[in-house]
């Protein structure tokens, strides 16, 4: 029944030492009761991730990287996500930006861009829902038209996570007509400090301005920052997403887990929180199932990846996957802290903070990156084929 | 290792071994079905006649005895031939070559005098039953009477047997059962990993098939979400049985009881919907479906899966692991 | 916050008194130890229950009936539920053909059916679904012709409960072609000893064979069974699933509470069940909630029909949220039963036995009498009127 | 009695009056407004200045409210009107007027220094506090620090007081209290179906109005389905009210509490259910929705809810009342 064991994880225990030096309070999000990082600190500690090895670990040498493979991000991922730590401020730009301008940039982009996403020079934001085009993408309206300057950029840009701290766009905008749907779509790297580029920003109900809208008016657009054929955005962006679905934030279970760990270390500080725990223990048990059976979905999709399979629709399913029982975690935690006693110490204070902050953010889990219900249409008409007519 | 074999290569073989198996009542005939096609020592070593393959080629050939289901106790007989192969292999030889067909009595011990969810627990040979120290002993069946454990049972004519007296036979040691029984669980959720597959493509067919106020059943988003969310829940067993056949870590423990306990949640569960596809058919005794609910429920239940969750529940919330909560007074 | 009390309930307190003097050992369902009733005595019981007036007992005296409202049916029916009495026999008699006959039929006809489903002469049955119209009752096949000697069935029914021991069925057939849809379908009481008609029983995933098939070969049918104008059919055919849905079974949540009751009593009889069902607590707490609340759905309609108003659309509402309430406890109590021990005693095998079959037969509650997927198109198109189109 | 009023008859002035209340942020303006159209009274005592009618007129003002998200300790000012309308004809009067504004510290007792869950402790003149002897006093505010209890909340601003020594003000005999707190569940659960009746009106407006891929959100089943339940929720809520206010005999305590707990389940997810609708837009704080699904929330909290499931799992299988099964044998 045995085979024999992998790699006990050398890369795993080198970031779980870097974190445990250099993850300091302030920066942990177990602790409410620290002054919170400021932006600059935030950036400062994902530049000396990267440098310590825990970022950029399967991008060329070349452009900034490690040269690693996704074993090693995977390893990596593993104790980030253990660890209280904060989410990356440049997540689109590794996870999204980047893997985009690798499959369709040219050399000259790959060196420009690349290297500043991991330094966090660049920041980078992600321009593809418009209002009236949320999930649907192929409805977006933003045009782009080819002038003798270059492009010229007209239209408006919603849900862009960090677009007042960016310092670049990864732009989706359409060449053609609104019935074109997905063809004649083109992908900009369009730097935020372009005349004509207006962000405002959008207070979600967790409180927080991170999402923001953004105006492009005449917006110019040298032809050197198109990424891949004008007819690729599509394309372009329909792997930008299924990469998104399937392997982003690849920490995401073990975070689950930590998330979990720390409201039951939580309870366990005060006897009358600790008997509430036990109302509720049948319930985290299944979480805790849940969360495992998500780690599966996730190494099985390294797997694939390192085989050199592509992910396609399957992307689809960690995703559903997580959100749902990330939501039920969620609402289970926040019904828990609701019960603390209104004398709880500090460590319930803070678990406290965390479970309705997480509660509160789990409700745009089961929205961004294609909402459950065209995950679940993705699943039907793409794994299953189920047909609609005989 | 074993570079020139996939467990896929299993597949289409178990297939019609299973559809062999089901066209007879002859649980020995059965045995010789399984035995001729290699698939009852599988994983056993070559020693006692076996393949001597890894756990996960296993796991095709429980998937088709799910899907096809297969009235034979199969997860007993791959088990019991890899625990004795090394001190009884004369009988481990016995079991791989289907000559005598052993089963195990899943629920009780030897004191109570009473053991329950051994499956064709009325038509094997040998009964592995536990006892409370934690070893089990591996008895003749002769002379105990043995009754259906669960109406909730078919296929797997799940039994309850009144012991005579202690009872004499091969020994296993608390470790040989201890490993026999966490291995157990990853075989019984691949197993239902192939009575879901099965459900679910029984649903699709139907709701492809079916039209229901000038419509294919297969056009309503509803039953497209249901079916989506079924399939979601099968991936998800078979990539908790491939991570916990592939993660012999420090996380395997938690890794195997995951498959397991996730199978026997989702499982059960995918049946339902099934049924609920198939609307009044799927209530039907004709329709195979609740053969593949009972099967499941009947698996759960010889896996005490509802109660390992509760087990589960006590360990998790008696403290955590994570590093990172260390500073945190623990008062309780 | 308190206003005069109600009635007490003296025509409750009447039915009590009755049912524990009269529902012996044989009859009671969480008694499997015992012999079980045969169908006669079953008959017996039902007519019993009938002249001691808790049956019949809105219907007026003419037809046999008691002549009392619904606020006595309901008082009776909390008993009833309460108590671990079996199914009617003729729950179709008493709850589907004697209002849809009361509604259209003729003096003759009332005279004729209504008292003999009472004394238990008549047991009916209901042929309503067909194979390929199953919730899609406007896509049935069965046709019936005018001849010089009355109508002329051909056709085949199923689901058809109890056919085979049923003297009467109320069957809904077509006077014109398919295409018609819920145009031109017709009522008839056509008694089940009429040549041509053969039953085919259907075994259920619980080991019964309760349900039937039924063909009609050239069944001639009187015109005097004719049950309203040949185009009524449809409309009577709805108000009587109308009825189904909302007032069917008017017992049903005091039987669900009865069953938890039954559940948690005999854990209760062993140290070792009653710490499993521990781990439940929670769970069995928020199934009381929804037992408590659907007797909120039953009291409201007894009130709304009282006062005169018509069900409608509303009738999906009690009857999905009884289906999925009760099928919820179903899982739940089949969970706890799987692990009683194996030396348990005959209480825990009394309700073990009770559960699972409780278990398989909640499987069918989303199903019949529209399946829940129909149910909530139902409530989407006619109480929230939502629009598909703009 | 009552006949020439009906509930329903409050309905569109409530709606007015919410509107009003929403239109200012002085806490004094609106129980000026909701008193000048008796809605604080409507339950209160002729004697006191209140309008002396049953419950169930105060289910359309408190369904309002709810819709209205109305920043003001509506319920507390319905309850404690009554409560000392005997005692304390006074201060009752000056409730029912709007002159004085008093709220109620649900969580805590004096006894531990600090209290929580007071809808606008920060704005009250007065606050309710309970005695670990279940009594309790109606102390002034005055010179009692006041913090955000809490958040998940806004609207209602749930405050967290700390108490400067022992309390003295009107005294509420024990008996009062548990009346006080009964009476309290119906008054919450009618609030709260107000608040899941706007999310349900909010998400069924959007999706008549928005398209996606081609076609209008309310044309796709799985988002059909979703609305449907939350309108049977919705239904079931308010049936329980209903039941609950009509009831009074021995079912009583059990309809209350079922009314109550039912819809501190049931109205969250409904308003998380209409986020979802909303997409994107539901996640913005300009949407209401959150402040929909925070103050039900909220409400779920002052009334303790999840602990009343608790206590209520505890009775429940402590024993049964069902005289059927009296001959089984209670051994625990």
């Amino acid at each position: 029944m045995t085979t024999a064991p992998k790699d006990p994880g050398a890369y795993g225990a080198m970031a779980r030492t870097w974190l445990q030096q250099n993850l300091t309070g302030n920066l942990r999000t177990d602790r409410v009761h620290e002054t919170p990082a400021t932006l600059d600190e935030l950036k400062a500690f994902e530049a000396a991730m990267h440098r310590a090895g825990l970022a950029g670990i399967t991008w060329p040498k070349a452009y900034g990287g490690h040269g690693l493979t996704l074993r090693e991000h995977l390893e990596a991922n593993r104790e980030i996500g253990l660890a209280p730590a904060p989410n990356a401020v440049n997540s689109i730009g590794k996870e999204l930006a980047g893997p985009i301008i690798q499959a369709v940039g040219t050399e000259e982009q790959k060196l420009e861009y690349l290297p500043k996403i991991l330094t966090m020079e660049n920041v980078w934001c992600q321009g593809f829902s418009e209002p009236g085009a949320g999930s649907d993408l192929a409805a977006l309206r933003t045009r782009a038209d080819r002038t003798s300057d270059g492009w010229v950029v007209n239209g408006q840009k919603i849900w862009t996570s960090g677009a007042s701290k960016s310092q670049r766009c990864l732009l989706l905008a359409r060449t053609g007509v609104k019935e074109d749907r997905h063809k004649g779509l083109v992908l900009f790297a369009v730097p935020m400090d372009t005349p004509g580029i207006d962000t405002r920003e959008i207070r979600s109900i967790e409180g927080h301005r991170h999402f923001c809208e953004v105006f492009f008016n005449d917006v110019v657009v040298d032809e050197a920052n198109m990424l891949g054929a004008p007819d690729e955005g599509w394309s372009a962006a329909t792997r930008v997403l299924s990469i998104e679905r399937a392997s982003n934030r690849m920490y995401r279970s073990w975070r689950f887990e930590s998330e979990l760990d720390h409201l039951i270390t939580a309870c366990r500080s005060d006897a009358r929180t600790y008997a509430i725990l036990q109302g509720y223990a049948r319930d985290l048990a299944e979480v805790r199932i849940e969360i495992e059976l998500l780690k599966g979905h996730v190494e099985t999709l390294v797997e694939a990846l390192l085989a050199g399979e592509e992910i396609g629709p399957s992307g689809s399913l960690p995703k559903l996957y997580w959100s749902e029982a990330h939501q039920k975690f969620a609402r289970i935690a926040a019904e828990i802290v609701a019960r603390f006693p209104t004398d709880a110490g500090q460590p319930l204070l803070d678990a406290k903070a965390r479970m309705e902050a997480i509660y509160l953010a789990s409700r745009a889990e089961t929205i961004y990156a294609g909402t459950t219900e065209i995950q679940l249409d993705i699943i039907a008409k793409r794994i299953l084929n189920l047909k609609k007519a005989a | 290792m074993f570079d020139d074999l996939d467990p896929k290569d299993f597949e289409e073989t178990a297939r019609e071994v299973m559809e062999a198996c089901a066209a007879t009542d002859d649980l020995a005939a059965r045995a010789s079905t399984l035995a001729e096609a290699g698939l009852l020592g599988v994983i056993a070593p070559e020693a006692v006649g076996g393949l001597g393959l890894p756990a996960r080629f296993a796991v095709p050939i429980l998937e088709a005895a799910g899907a096809g289901l297969l009235a034979f106790p199969l997860i007993e007989a791959m088990l019991l031939s890899e625990a004795l192969a090394h001190a009884h292999p004369e009988m481990a030889s016995a079991l791989v070559s289907g000559e005598t067909i052993a089963t195990i009595a899943w629920l009780g011990t030897e004191a109570d005098g009473i053991v329950a969810g051994a499956p064709r627990g009325e038509g094997a040979e040998h009964l592995l039953v536990f006892r409370a120290d934690g070893s089990a002993v591996l008895t003749e069946t002769a002379g105990l009477s043995a009754q259906l454990s669960d109406q909730l049972d078919t296929d797997f004519a799940s039994a309850t047997l009144r012991l005579a007296g202690p009872l004499t036979g091969l020994e296993l040691s608390p470790d040989a059962v201890a490993t026999l029984k966490d291995n157990a669980q990853i075989l019984r959720a691949a197993f239902i990993a192939g009575s879901t597959a099965s459900c679910l493509k029984q649903a699709c067919d139907l709701a492809q098939d079916r039209v229901q106020f000038g419509r294919l059943l297969s056009s309503y988003q509803a039953l497209r979400h249901r079916l989506a969310r079924d399939l979601l829940a099968l991936e998800t067993m078979r990539m908790g049985v491939t991570r916990a056949l592939s993660n012999p870590g420090e996380a395997a423990p938690m890794a195997r009881r995951a498959a397991w306990l996730g199978a026997a949640r989702m499982g059960p569960a995918c049946a339902e919907s099934a049924i609920q596809v198939f609307g009044g058919m799927g209530f039907t005794w004709e329709v195979p479906l609740h053969r593949h609910l009972r099967q499941m429920r009947t698996l759960a239940i010889q896996g005490q899966a509802a109660a390992s969750v509760s087990a589960l529940a006590e360990t998790l919330i008696s403290g955590s692991s994570n590093q990172w909560y260390e500073e945190v007074p623990d008062v309780v």
